[in-house]
């Protein structure tokens, strides 16, 4: 990981600190941590201040908000909307839920784990997290992402029968979603993370 | 997104439409779209921009919460409760909190029973703050959400001093509410409550009166009277067709019957009409709090319960309800005698709204007014999934 | 609201000019409001450990788990909360209903992080990041979940009492008593501090729901004189009470006592779940009748042995009975206990004094194993000038003699010399007996403690006050006066110091401080010894620790066959009698048995034993309805049957549960706790043959239906039986859960069985 | 003009004007969060988006047809700005007149209808048939407008129209000249750079962003570049042909920021029209307005 | 406006079979046997001034072996609410649907076949709605237990905390992967 780091050339340095200042988040409001986005994204806390700006299509987004819990439905929504998202890209688990299932931890219908599904960058404490904690997570991607730390995406590359059988598993059967993770990572030659 | 619904759908849902040779198409809309009131779905048929038919899909939020209430115990469920509706927590407490008293008989003190209105109408406020930003942002008029729900913080800074919490409160709860005013709260009340007044003209100006929005709004998922009652419409969007009907005087409780309030009721049952009469409604919940603000009798705010880990709710069943931002929102407990609750029926108000109405109403009108239709209507998906 | 118009939007242009409302996080911040919920702290030294946050959490978000450097004492547990914000949901539940106020939450709420395990934290005073940020929410003295008043509990008026032996406290109604109940938190620091380990929480819950049988069956459990101990236990279990940390510590013993006096004499039998299953042949002889010898005989008699007592006076009870006065535990109560433990086949020889009647080493001789349980009888002289003086009397001679009836010598003016719980007993007992004989009551108390170390308990000393006895504590006697051969008072003298530095007894006096009280009658009252004159020439093949015999954890002495429990050897009080008694049976079957009670270490052996048992039940049950043990009843068959359908997912549901790694962990720990010890793993050992007993009965003829349906009957009470103790066994929600589901599908089934026989 | 410095503006220009077009849509997101009570993201945030979706490392392509129609919309545009006076560069505007370019404006148009059509998105559909709709309706009063003009100044080409308007200080400009058309025309400006409320198109709460709801990565960077040149080329247009033009590149500037600040304004205060209502619109104002403009200019 | 008694009275009087009592301000309840109920629910819309379904309530009492079918009608003038019970059996449980009287019932009813599996006769579209992805038991049966659904059938963290120390986390040879599947 060290090692990469030290490849990254002067010039990528500076690409990478300027992509961090842009970030599109996916408007997807997966549970109820959604609620305080709108008062991040609007007058209050105006996250578009770090270049944060909600976008409405998968295929624009850089960053996934799995804002709470997800039940298995959404969660089928998730993953094909997380696959046609375009490398890099970023899962944010809010709060409690993502992590060990939250206040829904018996309930028959939310998933527990967020990174059995899909890896996730950053989780952030809270039930839900305040508009100025979700700033602060965004800040500390940005940091992460000037940094070249931020290589959580290829793990999905990288592992993907993991994350598939977990997915498969949940779901009961074998999902089709169209989008050819294998063959990206063949044809974008994108390597491992160094996990 | 609907590329991603149409995938979907086509590999998981259901065969290809049948109506591939007449001129009708389908389109998804949600659950990743802006023009959704949360995590929620439609699936229209549409012929060139009109719906010819239309159907909601929801679920995406369901976490079984009446399952995991039965598994809890009763003063554990406080908690939970507030997650049922996201924007406009307070109602369940609240529902939750009278479910209980009613079966087991408990009183609750004045004081706890002005601060619960007090809450529920600050809630009312933000709800309706809230959807405010939602229903411009579907016309494109992205400046007044940022203003609506800027303001609409105050009055979670308000919560959050009241209950320590901004958004789920965990405040109501059997016998009487958490925990009596901080210091100097009622003048922070007051100003909060200023504040919002003076914004309403600015609100006027660049919403309610705007041209767009009249042209917009105006006779887009009209309802008419009879319409409303046949399909259970409540609340708001039942006063919009000229019904005054409300439960905070119909069946009323905590202390509703002694505040003076009016009920704000327009006659067109359209989109406009839905929006102006919450808009009134603000004017008239601000009237409310500022009366429970300044008429608040003093005493304690908790009747002492038995201790949580060991408490029974003799069996019996209650049915309540509470005018909540939305409408009707209604709770049927049923105790067995036991620690926990036996059933808790959650009857949230977007559960006409949101499906059956919903479907109804967009019929006949154009693709551009979906969503401007759904945010009308006030619909909160949580409320219908639960 | 004015018309609308195109213009109209412009106005809002004028916002233009004017600060925007935005707070620019992180670069200036708003302030959080004082009881804002942010992350937990947890002051680690108030924190006791009971764990009343983890269950009224609804999350299960708040584990409990040990601590390094924090040792168990009493009131203390060696765990403290760990909080999983995976799981948590900021609620304040667990804030409004810490026993110690221990838990709190700052205003700090930002915690980012790609590691999850940053996310399971063990809060302490420095807050999650080891930085400073306000105190947050915090619990709030109005709103308090903990009830913290103890339920008033009804005695006599000391003028009604002070005249008569009758027995002073009331007892809990039922109301009272659940009221009480309910205010238990189930911590189980209690069990932890209880010498016996009794499963306080447990009957506490079941007096809560009124199940008075269960409440029965768990006080059994592990104390055999539950009776005894409602009335005069020493309660230290209310002393480690987590309740008592911000309010009144539950009444415990009063709710045993209410939980005992609730229960019907004859139904004792039929209560205790701990039956005699194995006669094994071999007997067991125990020196003393008293609390501990008792205690060991009951457990003994459990466990298959033959058991004889031999008690030296004419009845059992030892100090119970003849140590303590009616008025405190009435004589009917003690023969209760005593009469039951005689049912289970305990041979009890009164007026039998070992030693003198029949030799120790004749018990050896005839006996596989002996215990001594014999306490301390022989009263302990002040050695004071004038002591030998015949109307100076020793306090438990006196109490013996009242307790026999015998005719006692009362003066209008006594003296009592003692600051504990005898010399209470024998200054409250000759004031009854003044009051019957004088009509007035006369009796002067003094002690060498002062009033604030007195060792009686408060209570016994307020009533005693309240009863008229006149106190001068911190005075130590210094001569017993007499003239004309006859006791006219004592003489006192200031006691300074009754302790030195290192906690030894060394007191000492100021001479000069000179006070007589005036008596012609003196009671030393000041500690007991033992006699232990009938170990004859054992006494020198034993070793000694100190003054006390030398055992070790299981009470044997050097001697193999002979063990020792009660007050010889720790207390002495009733509680540590039981608990040494049980320990020492458990002692005594090891060393004959050996091996036979093994404990189970782990998980598996407890998995492979619950499905094994779940497995040939399936197949009795299936067996029991084919072969028609329900003879022509088709209620019993219809109950089979359904019970068939609902317990066929119950292997895989234990086998699912147990594989899960949580829960193994969980219940390994469990396993692994002290007291479980005094787990009756026989339970486990004998479920094979619970399991059979029913098909035994099935062999019987067509006319003993009856019987051949109790053994459906005994078959379902073992496996409520087996869920209950694990159930009891575990701390974790989830097996709970899947225990109690089990226990109580077994228990309804059983109640409807018990039904249908009119049990 | 020499040729090395021809060589130079035709290197350069389309540099500098995304500098400019960066700016503008920058200073255009501070202006509207500054309404909206807030402060809105960097200046320079369109230059840090494109650079980011550049760089992205996956790109998911529904074919050829996206590709081409990626290029068509960056060349269509740049070879428009080549025929667009900008102040000191009006070599091809000598040449052609804007009759080119009234005709090179619809190639990026139908680049993106191409490339929509390939994605076979409905949203996409729809999207694209609005901005046809949306084309019927504001390019008759522009095309209007501009016969208009060049009927006072009897040009068509925009270099002498500038030079005839510059001529007579501010009375000369067309905007004053022939108010009706000017108005007409910012109309039809407003409707062609798609701002609210005319902002159908896309629609964020409609169609999920209509024609670009398929567009990722690296195709949705040089839209974002594209996007920033389209609005210096339509403001441009405006100034030659109604604000007299730019003497130099402070009038540029100050025009340019003047012009979009006004649109803007009226931006950040509607909310959207409908297609047909938008339609309608400019049927019903900006058309008849423009048509008394010619008539007017024919009197 | 009339009181509760006099709905009582009204009620008692057309359906001598039924059980009501008042169980508060503003609330009655009527217990009637399961035939009884559509003609019921039509009186009280047509003849008796109840427009307003409130909500549909399904209860399982497994013990009882049956459905208890709870529908809530409030009256606009009246303001009461009257609670009318019935109870089904619990086993292939079906009953006659009210969409034919009132339109809410549709989702309610719909939302009471998919919780709890009662089939009602003449609803057209019982198909389901939150539940798309399950395929167990419906749910809100009290014979399925979601604490052991979930334990089972999801993952959940195994945290590995710096200050958790070996001794804390000891099994992790014991049971490896044993709750992965």
């Amino acid at each position: 990981m060290s090692e990469k780091l030290t490849q990254r050339t002067a010039w990528n340095r500076v690409l990478d600190k300027l992509s961090g200042r842009s970030l599109w988040m996916l408007h997807y409001c997966t549970g109820c941590g959604a609620i305080e986005l709108p008062p991040t994204m609007t007058g209050r806390f105006d996250m578009e201040r770090f270049g944060i700006h909600p976008m409405v299509t998968p295929r624009q987004a850089d960053i996934l908000l799995i804002t709470g819990y997800l039940s298995v439905k959404t969660l089928k929504r998730v993953i094909l909307t997380y696959e046609q998202m375009q490398s890099p890209k970023w899962v944010v688990g809010f709060g409690s839920c993502t992590i060990n299932g939250g206040m829904y931890w018996n309930s028959y219908a939310t998933v527990k784990s967020l990174d059995q599904y899909m890896p996730v960058e950053l989780y952030i404490a809270g039930c839900m997290p305040r508009p100025e904690a979700i700033i602060s997570s965004f800040n500390e991607l940005i940091d992460r992402i000037g940094r070249g730390e931020a290589n959580s995406w290829k793990d999905y590359y990288e592992n993907y029968d993991f994350y598939r059988k977990n997915q498969e598993h949940v779901f009961g059967g074998p999902i089709n979603t169209r989008t050819d993770v294998k063959s990206d990572k063949e044809t974008f030659r994108i390597q491992s993370a160094g996990k | 997104m609907s590329e991603v619904l149409e995938r979907i759908n086509r590999s998981f849902d259901e065969p290809e439409d049948e109506h591939d040779e007449v001129r009708e198409y389908t389109l998804f809309i949600g659950p990743n779209h802006p023009g959704i009131e949360g995590n929620f779905a439609l699936k229209l048929s549409l012929e060139g921009d009109t719906i010819v038919r239309a159907k909601t899909d929801g679920g995406y939020l369901h976490r079984g919460f009446e399952k995991l209430m039965e598994e809890r115990l009763f003063m554990q469920n406080i908690a939970i409760v507030c997650r049922i509706c996201v924007p406009d927590p307070d109602p369940n407490e609240e529902n939750y909190a009278r479910a209980v008293e009613a079966i087991a008989g408990i009183e609750v003190p004045e004081r706890a029973k002005w601060i619960r209105v007090l809450v529920l109408e600050l809630s009312r406020i933000a709800s309706h703050l809230f959807t405010f930003g939602g229903h411009a942002g579907t016309i494109g008029l992205y400046t007044m959400p940022n203003w609506s729900i800027a303001d609409r913080d105050r009055i979670l800074d308000l919560f959050e001093e009241l209950t320590g919490g901004r958004v789920y409160h965990i405040y109501n709860m059997p016998g009487g509410v958490r925990r009596d005013f901080p210091d100097g709260f009622e003048r922070r009340v007051h100003e909060v409550m200023d504040y919002i007044e003076s914004r309403l003209p600015d609100y006027d100006d660049l919403f309610f009166n705007n041209a767009i929005l009249r042209k917009r709004a105006e006779g887009i998922g009209v309802l008419t009277s009879d319409q409303a009652i046949r399909w259970g419409a409540t609340g708001p969007n039942l006063r919009a067709v000229g019904i005054p009907a409300d439960l905070r005087r119909d069946d009323t409780y905590e202390v509703y019957d002694k505040l003076e309030f009016d009920i704000p009721t327009l006659t067109g049952g359209d989109a406009l009409d839905r929006l102006l009469v919450r808009r009134k409604e603000i004017e008239e919940s601000i009237r409310i709090v500022r009366q429970v603000v300044d008429n608040i009798p003093s005493g304690k705010v908790w009747n002492k319960q038995p201790n949580p880990l060991k408490w029974r709710v003799p069996a019996g069943d209650a049915y309540v309800r509470t005018e909540s931002s939305k409408g009707e929102y209604a709770y049927y407990m049923v105790s067995d005698g036991g620690q926990r609750p036996y059933r808790v029926h959650v009857r949230g108000a977007s559960t006409t709204h949101g499906v059956h109405i919903l479907e109804n109403l967009l019929v006949g009108t154009r693709i551009e007014d979906a969503s401007q239709v759904m945010f009308s209507l006030d619909a909160c998906p949580p409320e219908v999934d639960r | 609201m004015k018309k609308w118009s195109i213009l109209r939007p412009f106005d809002s242009l004028k916002f233009i000019g004017q600060k925007p409302v935005t707070i620019r996080v992180p670069f200036e911040s708003k302030p959080t409001a004082e009881r804002y919920r942010g992350f937990h702290i947890n002051d680690l030294e108030k924190c006791i450990g009971c764990g009343t946050c983890a269950e009224i959490c609804d999350n299960d978000a708040i584990r409990m788990v040990p601590m390094a450097g924090v040792e168990k004492e009493t009131g203390k547990s060696d765990k403290r909360p760990a909080i999983d914000y995976g799981r948590c949901c900021w609620c304040g539940l667990c804030v409004d209903i810490c026993t110690t106020n221990s838990l709190g939450m700052t205003q700090e709420y930002i915690h980012i992080d790609p590691d999850v395990n940053t996310f399971y934290i063990l809060p302490d005073m420095e807050g999650i990041h080891k930085t400073e940020y306000p105190q947050g929410y915090t619990a709030d003295e109005e709103v308090n979940f903990l009830d913290l008043e103890r339920v008033p509990m009804k005695e006599l008026q000391a003028e009604e009492r002070k005249d008569s032996f009758i027995e002073i406290v009331k007892g809990f109604s039922k109301e009272e008593a659940q009221k009480e109940a309910s205010r238990c938190v189930a911590c189980g620091l209690c069990t932890d501090t209880c010498p016996a380990h009794m499963n306080i929480p447990e009957y506490i819950d079941a007096v809560w729901r009124d199940d008075i049988e269960e409440a029965g069956r768990q006080i059994y459990k592990n104390n055999p004189l539950p009776d005894v101990c409602g009335r005069i236990c020493t309660h230290n279990c209310e002393t480690a009470c987590s309740i008592g940390n911000r309010g009144e510590p539950i009444s415990i013993r009063w709710l045993k006592r209410y939980a005992m006096d609730a229960i019907p004499v004859g139904d004792y039998r039929s209560l205790v779940d701990q039956k005699v299953v194995k006669p094994l042949g071999k007997n067991i002889a125990v020196v003393g009748g008293g609390s501990s010898g008792l205690s060991a005989g009951y457990y003994l008699a459990l466990m298959g042995y033959g058991v004889t007592i031999y008690e030296a006076y004419p009845e059992a009870g030892g100090m119970m009975r003849y140590g303590i006065p009616e008025y405190r535990l009435p004589y009917d109560v003690l023969d209760k206990d005593i009469r039951f433990i005689e049912e289970l086949g305990v041979t009890i020889k009164t007026g039998t004094r070992v030693g003198e009647d029949v030799s120790l080493d004749r018990l050896h001789e005839e006996n596989d194993a002996v215990l001594i349980a014999t306490g301390f009888h022989e009263g302990r002289s002040t050695r004071t000038p004038g002591t030998d003086h015949e109307n100076v009397y020793q306090a438990v001679d006196l109490l013996a003699k009242i307790t026999m009836g015998e005719e006692i010598r009362v003066d209008e003016k006594i003296v009592v010399i003692g600051g504990g719980n005898v010399a209470m007993d024998i200054a409250r007992s000759l004031g009854r007996k003044q009051m019957q004989k004088y009509g007035k009551l006369d009796v002067t108390v003094t002690s060498l403690e002062s009033r604030d170390i007195m060792p009686a308990d408060e209570e016994e000393i307020l009533e005693s006050q309240e009863e008229g006895l006149a106190f001068y504590p911190g005075r130590g006697p210094s001569e017993v006066r007499t003239a004309d051969g006859k006791v006219t008072g004592l003489k006192t003298v200031k006691c300074t110091r009754v302790f030195d530095e290192n906690g030894r007894f060394s007191p000492q006096f100021d001479e000069s401080d000179v006070m007589v009280l005036e008596g012609s009658m003196v009671i030393e009252a000041i500690g007991q010894a033992p006699d232990m004159a009938y170990l004859g020439e054992f006494s020198e093949q034993l070793e000694y620790d100190g003054r006390r015999l030398k055992v070790d954890e299981y009470f044997q002495t050097s001697l193999e066959w002979l063990f020792v429990s009660g007050d010889i050897i720790k207390g002495p009080d009733v509680i540590n009698g039981i608990a040494t008694g049980h320990q020492a049976a458990f002692g005594i079957d090891r060393y004959l048995q050996k091996a036979a009670q093994d404990e189970l270490e782990t998980i598996d052996q407890v998995m492979e034993l619950v499905v094994d048992f779940e497995e040939r039940s399936t197949s009795y049950v299936e067996k029991a309805l084919s072969s028609g043990s329900c003879g022509t009843d088709t209620g019993c068959r219809r109950m089979l049957a359904r019970f068939l359908e609902r317990k066929k997912g119950f292997a895989g549901r234990i086998r699912d549960a147990l594989s899960e790694r949580n829960l193994r962990i969980h219940l390994r720990q469990e396993l692994g706790r002290e007291q479980h010890r005094y787990f009756d793993f026989a339970l486990l050992d004998n479920l094979p043959e619970a399991a059979e007993l029913p098909d035994k009965a099935a062999e019987l003829p067509e006319s003993a239906e009856g019987t051949r349906q109790k053994g459906i009957s005994e078959h379902l009470s073992a496996g409520y039986r087996l869920y209950n103790d694990l159930l009891r066994l575990t701390a974790n929600k989830e097996l709970e859960f899947l225990f109690e589901s089990l226990r109580d599908e077994y228990h309804e089934q059983l109640r409807i069985m018990q039904d249908l026989l009119g049990i | 003009m020499s040729t090395v410095s021809l060589v130079l503006w035709i290197i350069f220009l389309p540099f500098i004007a995304y500098f400019l077009g960066v700016l503008l849509l920058g200073w255009g997101k501070k202006y509207t969060a500054r309404l909206q009570r807030r402060y809105g993201p960097y200046l320079f945030q369109v230059f840090f988006d494109s650079i980011k979706l550049l760089r992205k490392r996956t790109n998911i392509s529904h074919g050829w047809m996206q590709d081409v129609s990626v290029l068509m919309l960056l060349g269509g545009t740049i070879l428009t700005m080549y025929f667009v006076p900008f102040p000191g560069f009006h070599f091809f505007s000598q040449y052609g007149d804007f009759l080119v370019v009234m005709y090179l404006i619809l190639v990026p148009s139908l680049g993106m209808a191409l490339g929509v059509g390939e994605t076979a998105n409905p949203n996409g559909s729809i999207g694209i048939s609005r901005a046809l709709q949306m084309l019927a309706g504001y390019d008759i009063p522009f095309a209007l407008a501009f016969i208009g003009m060049a009927m006072i100044h009897g040009s068509t080409n925009f270099y002498e129209l500038i030079l005839r308007q510059q001529e007579l200080g501010i009375a000369g400009w067309g905007i004053v000249t022939n108010p009706f058309l000017g108005i007409a025309a910012l109309f039809a400006l407003h409707g062609m750079m798609g701002e609210k409320p005319f902002e159908v198109v896309i629609a964020p709460h409609e169609i999920a962003t209509g024609p670009m709801t398929e567009m990722g990565g690296k195709y949705m960077g040089m839209m974002m570049i594209t996007h920033a040149l389209q609005v210096v080329v339509e403001l441009t247009i405006f100034i030659n042909l109604f604000l007299g033009g730019a003497e130099n590149w402070i009038t540029y500037i100050i025009k340019i920021f003047a012009l979009f600040t006004i649109i803007l304004s009226v931006n950040a205060v509607f909310g959207r029209f409908r297609v047909d209502d938008a339609v309608r619109f400019f049927w019903k104002i900006p058309l008849p307005l423009a048509v008394i403009g010619v008539i007017f200019v024919m009197i | 406006m009339t009181n509760e008694q006099d709905i009582i009275n009204r009620i008692e009087a057309a359906y001598p079979d039924a059980v009501c009592k008042k169980k508060q301000e503003r609330r009655v309840e009527a217990c009637l046997p399961p035939d009884r109920l559509f003609d019921f629910a039509g009186r009280m819309q047509s003849h008796w001034n109840f427009p307003h379904l409130s909500a549909i309530s399904c209860v399982d009492w497994i013990n009882e072996g049956e459905f208890e079918l709870v529908y809530h009608f409030w009256s606009y003038e009246e303001k009461i609410l009257v609670s009318a019970k019935i109870r089904i059996p619990r086993e292939e449980a079906r009953f006659i649907s009210i969409t034919e009287l009132w339109q809410p019932a549709k989702f309610f009813e719909r939302d009471i076949h998919e919780m709890f599996g009662v089939v009602f006769e003449g609803n057209d579209d019982l198909e389901k709605y939150i539940l798309t992805e399950w395929e167990g038991p419906p749910p809100m049966r009290k014979d399925f237990v979601t604490r052991d659904f979930a334990n089972r059938f999801y993952h959940f963290k195994e945290y590995e905390a710096e200050w958790m120390g070996p001794q804390q986390n000891p099994q992790a040879a014991d049971v490896q992967g044993g709750s992965n599947e």
